[in-house]
């Protein structure tokens, strides 16, 4: 069951030392005032697990809050690459990182595995391309009916999943609606959920699209308004392409890196602060 | 290079344009981000009405007013059929057959059409760690048919990949069909200087047309193996006047909403 | 694409003479409109397939459409047997059926391994049960990685499937909402879909637990009002429970049940006037 | 048989009541239609508010106002907390383990609480065929511990079940535990005349409560085996007022809704 908590308590509770952690969000609903929060308490050897790692991983890695990475595109969407990732492996700064590389299908059929208590998920892929040479977690099966070869993918089961929703009940249930992409597996697939939400109602009203995870699969539910930016929350606020365009060059230097998180996430109390921290000070204009 | 600005056009629009009219109507695409996705919708927007735009993000049938600058911004769920979860959009939708073109883009290709978007350099002591897979491979294997788009040179167009992230037609032949996959493979690569086509028999990318302006000295030049010609080359339609002022407008909306929502 | 037409025309047009085909709904939206269709155009030699059979293929199976019957569970859901389906497997009557017999977990993912062009599935059951004793559809798996072993079942991919939803939109998207069972599954595991809807409308409301299946994996869509009855379609017409019981001395009696089907199905030209002739004769009082 | 309706209730009642007692708030548990839908209903609206109860359907934290004739009537989808597709709720949910307490009813069950509801008689010439398994083998499975009720008879517990649809405690001991399954199995059997549990050991069914007026007589005649009873075997508190007064409200107001809903 879901208890309403600061998301301080929640990430001090819920994540420790050397877990297998996932935020998840595919491009909506990033829960990046999770991502400082566990920044902020210094959380250590984590692996973090993500399709998509971007900004939000970026800031993490280049923390070095990662020994490892499980992945399946990680880039700065319609911007460039992610240069504290492409530094990690290309040079190992601040450490190095260990990876574990598959595809977007692979991936997500691997949650769906672990939200399945299955300890593997069988997909058409990675067959003829270099994945399964640098990649041990992908192996052949065979059709126990047609005979026919196909790849199997061991099931994903983080230690914590966290995701970002638009709302959060009394009772603890989470909905979220627009793209809801793998975060309903990724919740799933843990053993302990952490879900930031813009808002409590008192009721849901009806989203196309949306989706309602019961109150009883979550552990923590934390408000943090604006708590995606600067991805994006369906009806609440847009994605700020801008910001996404400025970390560019942040990202690409390390010590222009260090002192951004220093002055905006490790020197403040929390996001609401962060928020105000980069919009007063222009940081990202 | 092509001087396509002289022509009142730039190569980039060329290319846009040649790929989104290989895009027929009422097919279902599943769209890459970049020129991909202004190809896709270029095509939606004049001679496809009832093309299916498919986003990995899950969004079916989107219509995006401006372009996407990720695969899961918020414009592409707003119109959109059907919004469906990642896991159901890769096997409900991509691996069963249910896309007709994957419209990718890569930062390598070989001769057979195989897609690197993993690293230049070698994979462990990597000299250019690019973004990865993502959901390209299951594209490459799962499409009916797959397009291909990016701008070609000797960096892009080369003999042998640094790694394979997606199987186009493998190691030419028909050894992509002993791999099991149920799609295609590519049927087109269309560049900034041509369009090329793999040979019906050797599966190897051949130069069936170039552009206007653009030479088959230029094409090898900008090609990392000995680039084959089709003996009956063609020459591209140029862009139209209503193709070239979609596009304009396309992007122009974009740019000026990417500005409006900012902050 | 699915285009918008009479049921007649789309049952003519895409149920074949030894089809299989899967008529789903799971106790809501049950496509008794098409049923009728496909009982009154006399399809023969169909192999049915259904979760749940329940009143609706105790009509098809007592009429003979039926040679075989891949399923899960087969009653009068609160009420007790279906007495046609249990006349044809006790007695050969009208004609022996060929039973494929599977749990409700084993079909669900059967339907979904079709879904996802997959032949097989994988879960957890049946070990242990005399059900691999009598279907041979059931077939050991071990995962490649943790060598535990697994139970597979192959995929199921009807020829078609039929369902009912609330609403079409113009363009033939469908939305249904409530509880929507097995239906996105059985829809896109089938080569082709039939799918009759209460009405069409301009645009979709947004809706609670609603999902929009896209025109492009139809077929046919037909209008068919009150198309569920007597099983319900939410926010439309309550299940009529009385019908269920009513059913029973109707169903239990090979004399009774002839007559009934010929009166209130072969005898009417589709299921407005079925509506109509029970309602007047007040058959089900 | 217990005439329960001179003490003011039937031994239906009793065992319903008997079995809602058994479930703990908050638990998650997984309904079978009838007399366990009764009992959790039951245990929801008076002991039990925290109870999620979970329905093949699709439906998680139903809260039905009146008892479902089915597991997919409106009723349960109005007020629930989430409803779900049938794969996610099998796979996402009981298979995953989220299930603390699956509750099933059955045709048969035998001394190590397998189930039957498939035939009677042989599987290719049945004399009686029953519905098959539904959702009971995968709940029996998975469900953290599993509780079942049904009135106590020969036809019902038997000597050696005509099918095996769902796995309670296998040939008994440990035998179980080898079929790699993850719930726990049958913790309890709620009779019309009491309620047997599993030895901890043989895991054999063993009579350890009688409902007030039944014997030890009774039980042994309403069963196929030599049945084995506790030593120290108790009585069950009789319902209290507060019991039967919900659950005859519940019942009243489900049978007024049926016939409302008629037409």
């Amino acid at each position: 069951m879901a208890e309403v908590v600061g998301l301080r308590e929640a990430v001090a509770g819920l994540v420790d030392d050397g877990d297998t952690v996932a935020l998840e969000g595919f491009t909506h609903l990033i829960p990046f005032a999770a991502a400082h929060e566990i920044v902020r308490q210094q959380k250590k050897d984590l692996t973090l697990v993500r399709m998509t790692p971007d900004l939000v991983y970026d800031q993490m890695i280049g923390m070095g809050t990662a020994k490892g990475l499980i992945f399946s595109w990680g880039g700065n969407p319609g911007v460039g690459s992610i240069h504290r990732f492409r530094d990690a492996v290309e040079h190992g700064w601040p450490h190095p990182l260990k990876m574990e590389e598959h595809s977007h299908a692979g991936m997500a059929n691997r949650y769906v595995a672990g939200a399945s208590n299955l300890p593997f998920a069988v997909l058409r892929g990675y067959v003829g391309t270099d994945l399964p040479k640098v990649t041990s977690t992908i192996a052949p099966i065979t059709c126990p009916f047609t005979g026919e070869e196909l790849t199997a993918v061991p099931a994903l089961n983080p230690d914590v999943a966290v995701i970002h929703a638009q709302q959060a009940d009394r009772k603890g249930n989470v909905a979220l609606w627009g793209i809801t992409g793998i975060q309903k597996e990724a919740a799933l697939s843990a053993r302990r959920v952490i879900v930031t939400v813009e808002e409590v109602v008192d009721e849901f009203e009806p989203h196309t699209f949306g989706i309602v995870l019961p109150s009883v699969a979550i552990d923590a539910v934390a408000v943090e308004p604006r708590g995606a930016y600067p991805s994006y929350a369906h009806d609440y606020y847009p994605r700020d392409n801008a910001f996404y365009g400025a970390w560019d060059p942040i990202g690409r230097d390390r010590e222009k890196f260090g002192e951004w998180m220093e002055k905006h996430v490790l020197g403040v109390e929390g996001f609401a602060e962060h928020l105000r921290s980069i919009t007063q000070q222009g940081a990202m204009r | 290079m092509t001087d396509g600005s002289r022509r009142g056009y730039t190569a980039d629009e060329m290319m846009t344009v040649a790929a989104s009219r290989r895009l027929a109507d009422r097919a279902v695409c599943f769209v890459g981000i970049g020129i991909p996705s202004q190809a896709a919708n270029l095509a939606r927007l004049t001679h496809a009405p009832g093309s299916v735009l498919i986003y990995e993000s899950g969004t079916i049938g989107a219509k995006p007013e401006v372009l996407p600058l990720s695969i899961g911004d918020g414009e592409l769920a707003e119109h959109a059929d059907s919004v469906v979860s990642v896991p159901e959009i890769f096997n409900y939708w991509l691996q069963a057959g249910r896309v007709d073109v994957g419209f990718l883009g890569a930062a390598q290709i070989d001769r057979y059409g195989n897609l690197n978007t993993t690293v230049v350099g070698s994979y462990e002591n990597p000299k250019v760690r690019l973004p990865g897979a993502g959901g390209a491979p299951e594209i490459a294997a799962s499409a009916k048919e797959v397009f291909i788009v990016l701008r070609q040179s000797k960096r892009a167009f080369v003999e042998e990949l640094a790694f394979v992230t997606s199987v186009g037609h493998a190691e030419g032949g028909d050894s992509r069909g002993k791999l099991g996959y149920t799609g295609g493979g590519p049927t087109v690569v269309i560049t900034d200087l041509g369009i090329l086509q793999p040979d019906p028999e050797s599966k190897e990318l051949t130069l069936v047309a170039l552009h206007p302006g653009a030479t088959v000295e230029e094409a090898k030049e900008a090609t990392g193996w000995d680039l084959k010609v089709a003996g009956d080359l063609e020459t591209t339609e140029p862009p139209k006047e209503a193709e070239l002022r979609v596009l304009r407008d396309l992007k122009e909306r974009t740019a000026a909403a990417r500005k409006e929502k900012v902050g």
